[in-house]
């Protein structure tokens, strides 16, 4: 009886295990259009893959939107705006920390102004970079204070910090935890300690939020994807298999994986604008955007409704 | 000769002035390699059908009168008339290495069955029915060279240029090659251009005798000997030892017979 | 002709002792024993194909040992450079999963349909521009361009021009091998004796039979070169492609364990990379007798 | 010989029309004009420098065209083909902040340190493995796997074993381009003719000499190729290494723009890199005019 | 001749019951090529100093005795034994495309300025003293053959071979160079190995005449006539119809004097 065929919704994502953890929570099931998972690494093919229409819904970090809006020599508004977030979502237990500024206790840093001098290993772009932007401005220092030791990845830059060439080293936990576990560095700051939102998104173009099918479409999926972490939640054994069989975790990597995986969805609201106001302001401070960005015209709160439930949307 | 006068070529028209009776209609050719001055005023006509022998010192510029005519470089000044239908013997063999013997033969042709045949055919004519499958490098130098001169002679041209085809042959060899060279001039008469060294060979073989020195031609004389030509004929050893005056060689008692 | 050339440097080595010097009357000549089956110096060439097959594997084995040496010794750290036992856990996982056999299976399609176009795209280009100045003036230049862009680069464009799927891959593997085989042929072209193709032309050789009948075969070992240096490209150029969107694929396995820093499986990554080279390798040597038997090697000892 | 090959298409193409046909005993020869500087088809190779000069710059112009078309008419989103006019803009932006003029300064050094290693090693290696037996079994394995090795997943190694200066930026650049030479080294040694190294070892050169004054010069046009080759894989290989603690060059502002996706550099960066090509290409041309005078090139037309 | 018995070479001990005093010794000397027997049997000794002439068709396998001799090629069974210093004239001129003329020339020599100057010196002998700084490629074949010829004889070898050294020249450079190798021999009197197409020259220069017939020596004479050998010699005359004759060609009328 179904001759014609669903619709579909191709959403992109940066985490090969996710599609598979979709699945395995029956969460689009019965969608009343198909959901196609795309996985294209990083930004650099987010983006394009969103602005050519073969995805519909990128995955991104927050912080990749403001770049990108800060790129824009006409100013963004909500209404010309090429791409809107409607959705985000973070972990909040303290035990999965995701961004940390690590310390070698070789190094003998007592505080943040110990940090002068030191070389500090770091990997551009994203939200590694703003961990490591925003513990500079904490401890009241300049580039120019420090040795920092760019690299390509984070997981070069980890390569650099564990191998001892460098003293400091921001970014992902995972990374250095064997270190740290091991008492040979220690944490100095976490990214709550410099109010770092630490979101991950879903973006979406102008012309999917303008027609009112795909906006339906779009509503659903979300509000689905509530589902989905509701799963995820109670079924923390069953992802930590997935990542292992899927995508090669090991397996303590893939518990502590699907551990800080474990998210909510956050609403879009005018504390969370005020955060990332900040965010974009420190960026264009330190130069590494050429335009003030005004975070309003990225950010939709319309679909709050739907990720958070009736009770958080006013 | 028995050629008409030959067509014009539809592409080419004619210059004015050009001889329309002459195969080879060359005038004041010049050829000039990095300011030497190799060729200085050239004028040669051959008729259809004519057997020219061409002889010269090393480096007097007979392969670049031959390059010349056969299309392969163009002189510096000068008109160059020459028959569309041309099969050259290089001073080197040429093969090529990645290809068999037999394909080399034919390497013009459709390269089918009946051309193998046409290959064997030729192969066997200069004495090489063993090596039709063989590789180029694995021949002797005379082999080599013969092959060479199959390949020339499966084509049928209106100029046959040879350039010292013999050069690396036993006296019995080289004697059925004369024989095969002979009879396919019989067969449809092409003109011919045949650089050697062996006086003897250009006598017995050419209508017309020409010598070349420092690229101008200073002897330009005609075979009125009747075939077969005989080195016991006193105009033979006559004509022999003009030559080689002509080139300047002391002569040889054993010359004078 | 090999066996000749070995010869040789017994020869050689004596030869070179002759003094060039001044005008002796009468000598005694120095005399050399080249009879046949001579006890001569041990050479390499006269090891037995086993110890040849032995040598092969030497520096492999020697750097094999070295890891785990340097791994045992604690002389790097494990996240870096997990140690062999290691690597073969996680050859074990990717194969009992059947991920590897599949992965092989995907991108060698993959990257032999890019090889495949790009290749034969290349060859082409590569004659038209090495035989006339036409194909030069208007090819030479943009591939010339074309090869100096970083496929990591094309990856966004190409998303945009070519999707995410399949096409896209394939497009990233044609860029990454049209050129090797285009700048070979290229060259391989421009280095044929000038006396073949006038001997060819001389004998009625229009151009496309002189391409096919004395061009192509006499340019064939250049070419070959090219087609080793693409058939590597191709699949290097996994690694790129098979980050829009792929599923599985080697290239896949190597970026997923680069972001889950599982070394291991990146270095086992490596290993099939390299293997994979050596079974390139080995099989365009076959190419290469099979296609060129006409060519004797020299090798000097 | 240019001109000699040149004048030889008109001949070829009116001697195919002879048919290899039956005995006749007569007949008239169709002749032809082979006059010097007689009004002949206008062909490719006739034209004057500066056409060819401008078909030379025909195709990049196209490109250009049709690029500011497809971005006017809207065909491609802005955000991914930014229009030629914002690429002109990122130009403007990055030579007067003087980063590009550093960048191509440091970019240089950089690749040009790794080349003369690596250059040098793979001639080294190339010559070994081609001219004797036990170098083939010892290094040909290891350079066949050697550059399989996708080199971004070399980084977290060398940044272990080199640090995070220049030394590891420099290892990864000659790892990038010891291979090609290596190869086209190997190749061309294998492809000399037997003939001349041969006749260099009656006249009593050792294998050092042999190598110097038969080998080198006649193995040199693929060499160079080989040269061409890793000299594009210098520059390219700079993206990867300039991901190491880097704070200047062009891969490093290419992988910047990358992470910030500020396609209008990444575009102007592809186009420094193309015209790096070009000129590389340009250099080559030279080089190879200069060491390679004994060369006469075939030219169809 | 001149020499005394050659000295042991030190690294090669002398294979019992070969004999010292030759210096060139082959014994039973056999040559397959892809299952043909291409040498079936050679014995040959050549003592220090004498000048033997090498006669057979094309593809007997003379070629084939020259690159065993010169150890470019390893007999399949048999002994061979040659002096350590040899040079060779090789049937192509095989000059390096790559080096100009001059380097060619002193291709084993230091090439410094000394090195130059003998090459001139040496180019200047074969008459190619225009041509010292050219290409190879631009050589006529007469002017490469001579380049060629001119390598070998820079040096001082004890046994020269040489392999239709003089096939394409025309008949005065062709004295010339006979003259040339006359005067290196007289120097040093190194063993010579010529092979030869024209049976008088190898009358005029030879000590001794080897005719190769399907891979083994046929005929083996010494040739007793004084020099300068001149072809009115009656004795001449009779040589070369024997060789002629060995070599099957018909006798043509003008070879009796
Ligand atoms: N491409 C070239 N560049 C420079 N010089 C050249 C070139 N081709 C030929 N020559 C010179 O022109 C002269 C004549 O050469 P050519 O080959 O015509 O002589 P030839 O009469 O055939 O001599 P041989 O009998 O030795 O073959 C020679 O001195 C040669 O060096
Ligand atoms: N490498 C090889 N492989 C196969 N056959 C070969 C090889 N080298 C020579 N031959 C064959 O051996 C035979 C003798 O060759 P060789 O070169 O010795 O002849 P030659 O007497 O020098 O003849 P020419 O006077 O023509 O130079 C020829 O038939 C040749 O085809
Ligand atoms: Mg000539
Ligand atoms: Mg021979």
């Amino acid at each position: 009886q179904d001759a014609k065929p669903k619709p579909k919704l191709i959403v992109g994502t940066q985490d090969a295990g996710f599609p598979h953890i979709a699945d395995a929570s029956g969460a689009y099931k019965d969608a009343p259009y198909e959901v196609e998972w795309a996985v294209l690494p990083g930004p650099a093919a987010q983006f394009p893959a969103l602005y050519s229409k073969s995805v519909d819904i990128g995955w991104l970090g927050d912080t990749s939107l403001i770049l990108e809006q800060a790129k824009s020599t006409t100013p963004w508004t909500p209404d010309t705006a090429p791409l809107r977030i409607v959705a985000g979502w973070r972990n909040f237990d303290p035990q999965f920390r995701q961004l940390v500024t690590v310390v070698r206790n070789s190094a003998d840093v007592k505080s943040l102004a110990d940090l002068r001098g030191k070389k500090w290993a770091f990997n551009y772009g994203g939200i590694n970079h703003l961990q490591y932007v925003l513990s500079l401005v904490k401890a009241g220092l300049q580039e120019s204070d420090i040795e920092p030791v760019q690299l390509g990845d984070g997981f070069q830059a980890a390569a650099a910090f564990n191998a001892g060439r460098t003293e400091v080293y921001s970014g992902d936990f995972v990374r250095v935890k064997e270190l740290v576990d091991k008492g040979e560095a220690r944490i100095l700051l976490n990214g709550d300690d410099l109010g770092i939102p630490g979101l991950t998104v879903y973006a979406t173009r102008q012309d999917v939020l303008q027609d009112p099918e795909r906006k339906k479409q779009l509503a659903d999926f979300l509000e689905r994807g509530r589902k989905l972490w509701a799963w995820y939640d109670a079924n923390l054994p069953a992802v930590a298999k997935i990542y292992v069989d899927k995508v090669k975790y090991t397996p303590e990597k893939a518990e502590a994986q699907a551990g800080r995986n474990k998210s909510q969805f956050v609403p879009i609201d005018a504390k969370l604008l005020k955060e990332e106001q900040n965010i974009a302001d420190v960026l264009f401070e330190r130069g590494f955007i050429k335009n003030k960005v005004d975070v309003n015209a990225g950010f939709s709160g319309d679909y709050n409704v739907f990720t958070i439930g009736g009770a958080a949307a006013q | 000769m028995s050629s008409a006068s030959p067509a014009l070529h539809p592409l080419d028209p004619q210059p004015a002035g050009a001889p329309t009776d002459m195969a080879v209609h060359l005038r004041d050719v010049r050829r000039v390699f990095s300011g030497r001055e190799v060729l200085g005023g050239i004028d040669l006509s051959i008729p259809p059908g004519e057997f020219v022998a061409l002889l010269g010192h090393s480096g007097t510029g007979k392969t670049t009168i031959l390059r010349i005519l056969s299309g392969l470089d163009r002189a510096d000044a000068g008109t160059v008339q020459v028959p569309t239908a041309r099969s050259v013997v290089f001073q080197e063999p040429r093969l090529v290495p990645a290809k068999r013997v037999w394909q080399n033969v034919v390497i013009g042709h459709d390269q089918n069955r009946p051309a193998r045949e046409t290959a064997i055919a030729a192969l066997r004519e200069v004495g090489l029915g063993q090596h039709v499958d063989a590789w180029p490098k694995t021949l002797s130098g005379g082999e080599a060279q013969r092959v060479a001169l199959a390949r020339a002679l499966a084509v049928e041209p209106d100029l046959l240029l040879l350039d010292e085809p013999f050069a690396s042959l036993d006296a019995l060899t080289r004697m059925r090659m004369h024989d095969l060279v002979a009879q396919l001039w019989e067969r449809h008469h092409p003109a011919v251009v045949l650089v050697t060294h062996d006086v003897d060979e250009a006598i017995v073989l050419a209508d017309r005798i020409i010598v070349l020195n420092a690229g101008r031609i200073t002897l330009d004389v005609r075979v009125n000997l009747s075939k077969p030509r005989l080195r016991t004929d006193a105009r033979f050893g006559t004509l022999r030892q003009r030559l080689l005056d002509e080139l300047g060689v002391i002569s040889q008692p054993a010359r004078h017979d | 002709m090999t066996d000749a050339l070995a010869t040789l440097a017994e020869g050689a080595s004596v030869a070179r002792s002759r003094a060039p010097a001044g005008g002796r009357i009468s000598r005694s000549p120095q005399l050399q024993d080249l009879s046949p089956g001579e006890a001569r110096s041990t050479r390499w060439r006269q090891a037995s194909p086993w110890q040849r097959r032995a040598t092969r594997l030497l520096v492999p084995v020697l750097i094999l040992a070295a890891w785990q040496f340097v791994s045992e010794a604690g002389l790097v750290s494990t996240y870096v450079l997990p140690p062999p036992t290691a690597i073969l856990a996680a050859f074990h996982e990717l194969i009992v999963t059947g991920e590897l056999q599949s992965a092989i299976v995907t991108s060698s399609a993959r990257a032999l349909s890019g090889l495949v176009i790009g290749g034969s795209l290349g060859l082409a280009l590569g004659l038209f521009a090495g035989l006339w100045k036409l194909g030069d003036d208007v090819f030479d230049g943009p591939m010339q361009m074309l090869r100096m862009v970083p496929s990591i680069a094309l990856i966004p464009l190409f998303i945009v021009w070519f999707g995410i799927n399949e096409t896209a891959k394939i497009a990233l593997i044609i860029t990454a091998t049209a050129f090797p085989i285009y700048l070979n042929t290229y060259a391989g072209v421009r280095g044929i004796d000038n006396k073949l193709i006038e001997a060819g032309i001389i004998f009625g050789l229009d151009h496309k039979k002189l391409a096919r009948r004395i061009i192509l075969p006499t340019a064939l070992p250049s070419i070959l070169v090219g087609l080793r240096y693409s058939a590597g490209s191709s699949l290097l150029a996994l690694v790129a492609a098979e980050q829009i969107n792929a599923r599985s694929g080697i290239g896949y396995i190597l970026t997923i364990a680069n972001q889950n820093q599982r070394v291991d499986i990146i270095i086992a990554g490596i290993i099939v990379y390299a293997l994979l080279g050596l079974a390139l390798a080995a099989f365009m040597t076959f190419v290469e007798r099979l296609f060129l038997p006409w060519r004797t090697d020299i090798v000097l000892g």
